[in-house]
């Protein structure tokens, strides 16, 4: 349903698009009709940081004057939260376009990069995941897992489902959790998978969104080989940075498989999966619209929906929700600019997150994203807080509830 | 009466290809495409003018059908929509049948849409000699006048459609006004205070509105719709329901007895005409000044109307009058009418549809138009302006071009929010000495005395932010005590504010009202992409339709402020009145019939006819058009299996001549 | 000023290390190789000193599993000139690798302005040899652990620095050609991006050397591999956070620590 | 931007050749509009008004290919926005009908479209326009008078051919 070949609109853009020839593109003439509004900046988490914001780029861009704007440093602040795309009244697509090419000749002309982003980019390249953990381990996790995780290379056989695990999901303990519990889900619901297993690298949304195109196409080129030697009929991702990569860039290379994330997908079971849902929680919970699933792909209902089906658990709403929703910090290599935020003196956008969600009086802070496990449990630690708070993915909320039969 | 030329007489044609200054001649060669036509058979004259269209271009006509005997004329110019009555004149002036003509659209669909020269002058050239070939075919032909109906439908009762009837009434016409509400005022009738004269909306409005309904030559009917639409021009039938008010009419004296009487003694229920911000009873009559001033009686809340269960007190107050009838059943009138104006306005944007302004989650952001109601002394608050939990704002947010100017909602310009936002704000800012911060992306005030009323808001200190807001949420170092942050980017310093404020106002944009798309299907308007209905030329013909005799006024075709919404209904009505005052109208003459001889009597033709022109006459077995019916559409032209149907002014000879011309193959120089 | 940096490639230890059966070499299955730190700050430092004094920069490496990856990456960084000599440097040991590279700079010729600048040790033997050994046959003076250089007298001689452990800083002077051996450049290593990287790929060209087999008697034999044996001094002390905080403090104070 | 198309007829380049058919009341005007918009589209269209896309009697689509166009595009009001109540929908019965037949014939489907286009539409006109000089573009000349001298030639032939044998008999009897 989500496949850019019959929605060709949700592509990016053209290849080859660059900040020399960008006005001459059809992304570019809806620059040329930007009025100024500041509505970007005026939205963007960091706005109130940068010396360029977009509505000042475009200026920039426009009058021929974008060189001093490489110069300075604004651009490495975008998180790329998509918050200044879905507001812009002239549709503009800022995050998916112009931003991320001023964030590349930002770092390209940049006399020092950020060690953290730099380290995790080297990692990419080189490991296929940004902790720089060894290719070899990636599918080190299904030890833990109680359910069964088949791997294309061992069944030999053409599955259903094709589960692109991703990187967080597959090296880190809170979010191998994540992987475990849609092991589980998927297995109840009868679900024909499989995982890549080892053979699977980073889809490199993050890299893209960073400004890497050329590690972005790397590990794009490495993947779509990958799924060449496979027969499945859709792919299903927990992360939604590499649904966003699947959904609106690999199009751009040729990819055309139908993509989910796994809260969407899930929800299309819902009917199937409440039945099973018998031990009820008893919880009060805030839902986080992460930007990849949310505001770029417009995922704002499925998310709660399943956790309506939940027994026992209760909804409640932050102030920033759906479209509005406040970013964790973690895109556009943000996930790795932490200490360089720091140093910068800026807020963190993953603690402004939480006192909202403190604010709630929820038990849990819910998402659909591993990244914001992190995030959130970090903020947690350091924003005083009364009532206890965790943080849990929706898809361990429902294996939690889960009752095999 | 035009000359006809003599049968056989052999054909001489006169070819102009218009400059249009340079709009034409700086694409295509004319000079080229003349000399081209002017060695086509049966042409006598080829030129190439200037301004065709002005006098001395027609004054050329003339003199060469005089000087040459012409008897065929072909201009290529502009689009025959604009100008081919002006050469069809010359052409008669010169002594010929008006029809003897064809008029070539090189400019609209030729110089304006292409720029290589060469394909241009050659695509000009194809089309005039298509034209050159036809004209040779050409035959005279007469205009038909049909008789008119001297009565005007206008339908909606706002300003437009009140400032239209009393226009034509007073001009002794004839006018059926149809309202869908209760009471007529539209829009207006909730304002507090105009811009830029800051005269109340009352104060003008309602002697208007008292004026229609005491007029003797307006038929008002409010509570009610049009259902169906038939006829043509000068002969319109109209069928319009007049919906239960359970009231009747004409003896109800307006005296609000019922409603004082009604079982229930407190209002209760959502008062349409305050936006829901005030209550009101089952029966009701929805301002002070209404017009008809009569009690209506909802269904769906009155007790009696829901369940015949009521003890019916108010009809016990009204007494003998006897005006109360709960059996009272919708009604149906069938009127004939020469015109009609169509008046019916527009729709606030909903400012539900822009999640981040947290219109219908934060009681303390309001629309505009709930501004006004909030400000007017007749209105729910008495003219006090305050926040949802009663407090005196101190410091109030308007927040311009909500729901316009935008991709994701509404593309266009409402026209009207900077200049309502200003005086929202010199209201605002007078009522409660709160402080005021404008958020605008451009502050457009055009028009007389706009920019002095900007002015004198700006020295009242009213803060002017040009930055469009991006979020507005609760204080969050404030608890739950309602107030809320508004956050821009304050463009012009290039700083991101974020303004604490008790109250904000959402300047809501104009757009099409989807309710009456259904009256805009019946009498077959066009409407732009956005639902704005369209007229016919947006400078020559700015109040007409495509259809004869309907005419649009006011914000139904785009948005716009009370002085033009009102000239525009003076203009609609003039033209009105133009049709419908002649007695009888001119129509092209460009009908079908049928040769007797070569009908076979299939009746092939017969079902096709939208206006059941087509009869079938038994006793000669053949089909018979009637020429009064047929408006010319030719869809039975095409259809007729024997070719025994011709339509005037498109002869199946003169258009396959036409396609011929234009494939002919060519030699250019 | 005229640079060479010499680059050695070793195991990465991300990818898990395993020894193969015959117990004296690694598993060669899932062996990946990479340059190690010391060259890549190697790399900078020489960068930073043709930023600020002009000249050229040479990176050279003997042959080696994914050699082309790193010289086509110091490429990209601005490197001028890449060489790869054609001898299998992992069948080498420090002192071939030091005989390989000094013939090759006698065939590529010492000038006034030369400056050697190997890594200060690899990170798979850690022996920090090669250097010292290049130096000693070519007859050029040596330093080891640098951590900073400036060029002065217009390039004729350097100023180095070398850290020492409890943060004290020597600093020499020494005059050009030398050989120094880097341990860290005055900046951390720069990034290139990968879409730069793959250009150059398309474009530059490795040189390369050809060199005769190094002497057999100078090549190191690996006697036997193994990993650490573990010590088993580790105690994992379970319970809530209040047990645990009461049962290290009697530990603490049982090994007198508190 | 200009979507102009570059190829230029004539001088040995062939270019695609299109008979339009646009009612008066919606696509005729929309056509108008792009021109009022100064919307820049291809030049390879000749647009023949009439009132009614009803009006568009199949012989005139036939005509136009038999002599040599290599297309035809009829414009007509969205449906239920026919100034004549229906016309536009008895247009469609018959384009549909005839679409049959010239696929029968050969006439690939994209040479022959209706399309319906308000008044408001002048970007739809550009666009469609454009889109067909495209299409066409891609399937090459039709031409069909150069069939029919072809057709025409082998009639004559076969004729001589008749006529001689005709004449042989007669000689050998």
């Amino acid at each position: 349903m989500i496949s850019t070949v019959e929605h060709p609109e949700l592509t990016v853009c053209k290849l080859g698009t660059n900040l020399d020839n960008l006005l001459e593109q059809p992304e570019g003439q809806r620059i040329l009709s930007c009025i100024q509004c500041g509505t970007c900046a005026g939205t963007c988490p960091y706005g109130d940081y940068m010396e360029y914001s977009p509505r000042k780029i475009i200026a920039m861009l426009r009058r021929g004057m974008i060189d001093e704007v490489l110069q300075s440093d604004s651009m490495l602040k975008c998180v790329a939260c998509y918050s200044c795309m879905i507001k812009c009244p002239r549709g503009i697509k800022l995050s998916d376009v112009l931003l991320p090419l001023v964030k590349e000749q930002t770092l390209i002309r940049a006399k020092e990069m950020p060690a953290e982003l730099q380290h995790s980019l080297q990692n990419t390249l080189r490991y296929g995941n940004p902790m720089g953990e060894s290719s070899r381990k990636r599918a080190a996790w299904t030890a833990k897992s109680k359910a069964p995780v088949p791997i294309m290379s061992e069944i030999k056989r053409p599955v259903d489902v094709l589960w692109f695990v991703e990187c967080y999901t597959s090296f880190y303990n809170r979010g191998q959790d994540n992987s475990c519990a849609v092991a589980r889900l998927f297995n109840a619901l009868g679900i024909d998978f499989a995982i890549l297993g080892n053979e699977e690298k980073c889809a490199g949304d993050c890299g893209q969104l960073t400004w890497e195109s050329g590690l972005f196409e790397t590990l794009t080129d490495y993947n779509m080989v990958i799924f060449k030697k496979y027969k499945f009929n859709k792919i299903v991702t927990g992360d939604p940075h590499a649904f966003n990569a699947f959904r609106i860039r690999y199009p751009m290379y040729g990819f055309d498989y139908e993509v989910w994330h796994t809260t969407p997908f899930l929800a299309e079971y819902v009917d199937k999966l409440k039945p099973k849902l018998k031990k009820p929680l008893n919880l009060t919970v805030t839902y986080h619209d992460s930007c990849c699933i949310g505001r770029r792909a417009g995922f704002y209902d499925e998310g709660r929906t399943l956790l309506k089906a939940i027994p026992g658990v209760k909804i409640v709403e932050m102030v920033h929700n759906r479209m509005n929703s406040i970013c964790c910090g973690g895109g556009g290599g943000g996930m790795w600019l932490d200490t360089y935020f720091k140093q910068k003196d800026m807020e963190r956008l993953s603690e402004r997150r939480v006192k909202e969600a403190i604010a709630t009086g929820a038990d849990v802070l819910a998402v659909s994203c591993p990244y914001e496990i992190y995030r959130f449990e970090d903020a947690l630690k350091t924003i005083p807080h009364e009532k206890p708070m965790v943080v849990r993915d929706v898809v361990e909320l429902l294996a939690e509830s889960l009752v095999e039969e | 009466m035009p000359t006809t030329p003599i049968k056989n007489e052999p054909v001489k044609i006169g070819y102009y290809i218009c400059h249009c200054g340079t709009n034409i001649a700086s694409v295509i060669d004319v000079d080229a495409v003349a000399k081209y036509i002017s060695k086509l058979p049966n042409v006598v004259v080829s030129r190439n003018y200037k301004y065709m269209c002005s006098d001395p271009g027609q004054k050329l006509i003339e003199d060469d059908i005089a000087k040459y005997q012409l008897n065929r004329i072909v201009v290529a110019a502009c689009s025959p929509l604009l100008h081919e009555t002006t050469f069809r004149n010359a052409t008669r002036k010169g002594g010929l049948n008006p029809f003897y003509f064809q008029m070539v659209n090189v400019r609209e669909h030729n110089a304006w849409v292409h720029s290589d020269r060469e394909q241009a002058t050659r695509k000009a050239i194809e089309l005039s000699r298509a034209a050159v070939e036809r004209v040779s075919l050409h035959k005279p032909l007469e205009i038909r006048k049909l008789p008119i109906n001297p009565n005007v439908l206008i339908v909606g009762g706002g300003i437009a459609g009140i400032h239209a009837a009393l226009v034509l009434a007073n001009a002794g016409k004839h006018v059926y006004l149809v309202e869908r509400e209760p009471t007529i005022g539209g829009h207006m009738a909730k304002f507090d205070k105009t811009f830029p004269t800051l005269d109340c909306a009352a104060c003008v409005l309602t002697p208007k509105m008292a004026a229609v309904g005491k007029h003797p030559n307006i038929t008002l009917w409010t509570y009610s719709d049009v259902v169906k639409v038939d006829g043509y021009v000068g002969n319109y039938k109209v069928t319009v329901r007049r919906r239960p008010r359970y009231v009747i009419e004409e003896l109800c004296t307006g005296c609000l007895e019922c409603i004082d009487a009604c079982i229930y003694k407190e209002p209760k229920f959502s008062d349409e005409f305050n936006l829901g911000l005030g209550k009101r009873k089952p029966v009701y009559i929805p301002f002070a000044q209404a017009i008809p001033s009569i009690a209506t009686i909802d269904a769906n809340t009155c007790i009696e109307l829901k369940t015949g269960k009521c003890k019916k007190t108010c009809v016990d107050a009204c007494g003998d009058r006897k005006a109360i009838d709960f059996k009272q059943k919708e009604e149906l009138k069938e009127i004939t009418v020469g015109a009609v104006i169509i008046t019916t306005g527009f729709k606030t944007f909903d400012a539900r549809r822009i999640l981040y302004y947290g219109y219908g989650v934060y009681p303390n952001v309001i629309t505009s138009l709930e501004a006004e109601r909030l400000l007017n002394a007749a209105g729910p608050t008495s003219g006090e302006f305050l926040t949802r939990d009663g407090r005196k704002p101190k410091q109030i947010a308007i927040i311009h071009c909500v729901g316009s100017r935008d991709e994701n909602t509404n593309k266009w310009c409402s026209r009207v929010c900077c200049l309502y936002s200003l005086k929202l704000a010199h209201l605002i800012h007078e009522r409660t000495e709160a402080e005021v911060f404008n958020f605008y992306i451009d502050m457009r005030t055009p028009g007389k005395s706009m920019e002095e009323f900007y002015n004198r808001v700006a020295e009242e200190g009213v803060n002017f932010v040009r930055g469009r807001v991006a979020d507005i949420y609760p204080d969050p170092s404030d608890g739950s005590t309602g107030h809320l942050v508004v956050q821009a980017e304050d463009t012009l310093l290039g700083k991101i504010l974020k303004v604490p404020v008790d109250m904000v106002v959402l300047s809501v944009g104009l757009e099409p009202d989807p309710a009456s798309e259904n009256i805009r299907k019946m009498f077959n308007l066009s409407c732009g992409s956005e639902g704005w209905f369209l007229e016919r030329h947006p400078k020559l013909a700015p109040v007409s339709s495509f259809n004869e005799g309907i005419f649009i006024a006011g914000c139904c075709q785009g948005p716009k402020d009370i002085p033009d919404t009102v000239a525009q209904a003076g203009a609609a009505a003039a033209e009105a009145f133009s049709i419908i005052d002649l007695g009888n109208i001119e129509i092209e003459p460009n009908t079908a019939y049928i040769i007797e001889s070569e009908c076979s009597g299939c009746k092939s033709c017969i079902p096709l006819c939208p206006y059941s022109a087509i009869s079938f006459d038994t006793e000669k077995h053949k089909s018979v058009i009637n020429e009064a019916l047929c408006k010319g559409c030719g869809t039975c032209v095409a259809a007729c299996p024997s070719g025994s149907i011709v339509q005037n002014l498109f002869e199946d000879e003169e258009i396959i001549s036409e396609i011929n011309g234009l494939l002919e193959p060519i030699e250019v120089k | 000023m005229n640079a060479y940096v010499l680059i050695k490639m070793a195991p990465d230890p991300v990818e898990e290390l395993d020894i193969a059966n015959d117990g004296k070499s690694l598993n060669a299955e899932f062996i990946r190789f990479k340059s190690g730190d010391p060259d890549e700050h190697s790399i900078e430092q020489a960068l930073l000193l043709k930023e600020k004094n002009g000249g050229k920069v040479t990176v050279v490496a003997l042959d080696a599993p994914e050699v082309d990856d790193v010289l086509y990456t110091a490429l990209a960084k601005g490197v001028d000139r890449a060489v790869k000599i054609s001898l299998d440097q992992t069948q080498l040991g420090s002192v071939a690798t030091a005989q390989a590279f000094a013939s090759f700079f006698q065939k590529e010729g010492i000038s006034s302005d030369t400056l050697i600048m190997p890594g200060t040790q690899a990170i798979d033997d850690i022996e920090g040899e090669t250097g010292a050994l290049l130096a000693e046959m070519l007859a050029l003076p040596y330093i080891g652990v640098v951590s900073g250089i400036t060029l002065t007298n217009g390039g004729a001689k350097a100023v180095v620095v070398k850290e020492f452990s409890s943060g004290l800083r020597g600093e020499y002077e020494v005059e050009l050609p030398a050989v120094l051996g880097i341990q860290s450049a005055e900046k951390p290593p720069r990034y290139v991006p990968v879409a730069k990287i793959r250009a150059v790929m398309k474009t530059a060209k490795i040189e390369t050397v050809d060199l005769s087999e190094p002497d057999k008697a100078k090549i190191l034999e690996i006697e036997r591999m193994y990993k650490p044996e573990v010590a088993g001094r580790a105690q994992i002390l379970e319970g809530d956070v209040k047990e645990i905080a009461a049962k290290l403090a009697e530990i603490f104070a049982e090994r007198g620590i508190i | 931007m200009e979507n102009e198309n570059k190829n230029k007829s004539g001088n040995g380049n062939w270019s695609p050749r299109i008979v339009a058919f646009f009612c008066n009341w919606c696509t005729y005007t929309a056509a108008d509009l792009a021109g009022v918009s100064r919307m820049k589209y291809a030049p390879n269209t000749r647009i023949i008004r009439l009132m009614c896309s009803g009006r568009v009697d199949p012989q005139f689509i036939l005509e136009a290919l038999a002599r040599g166009a290599d297309g035809v595009l009829i414009g007509g009001c969205h449906p239920g926005d026919c100034h004549y109540v229906e016309g536009n929908y008895k247009c469609l019965r018959r384009f549909r009908m005839l679409k049959r037949m010239l696929v029968d014939m050969g006439i690939e489907d994209k040479r022959v479209r209706l399309e319906w286009i308000s008044a408001a539409e002048g970007e739809k006109v550009k666009r469609v326009v454009n889109e067909m000089v495209a299409e066409i573009q891609e399937l090459g000349p039709l031409g069909i008078p150069k069939k029919f001298e072809e057709w025409d030639k082998e009639i004559e032939d076969l004729k001589h051919e008749i006529e001689n044998k005709e004449k042989e008999e007669v000689a050998k009897q």
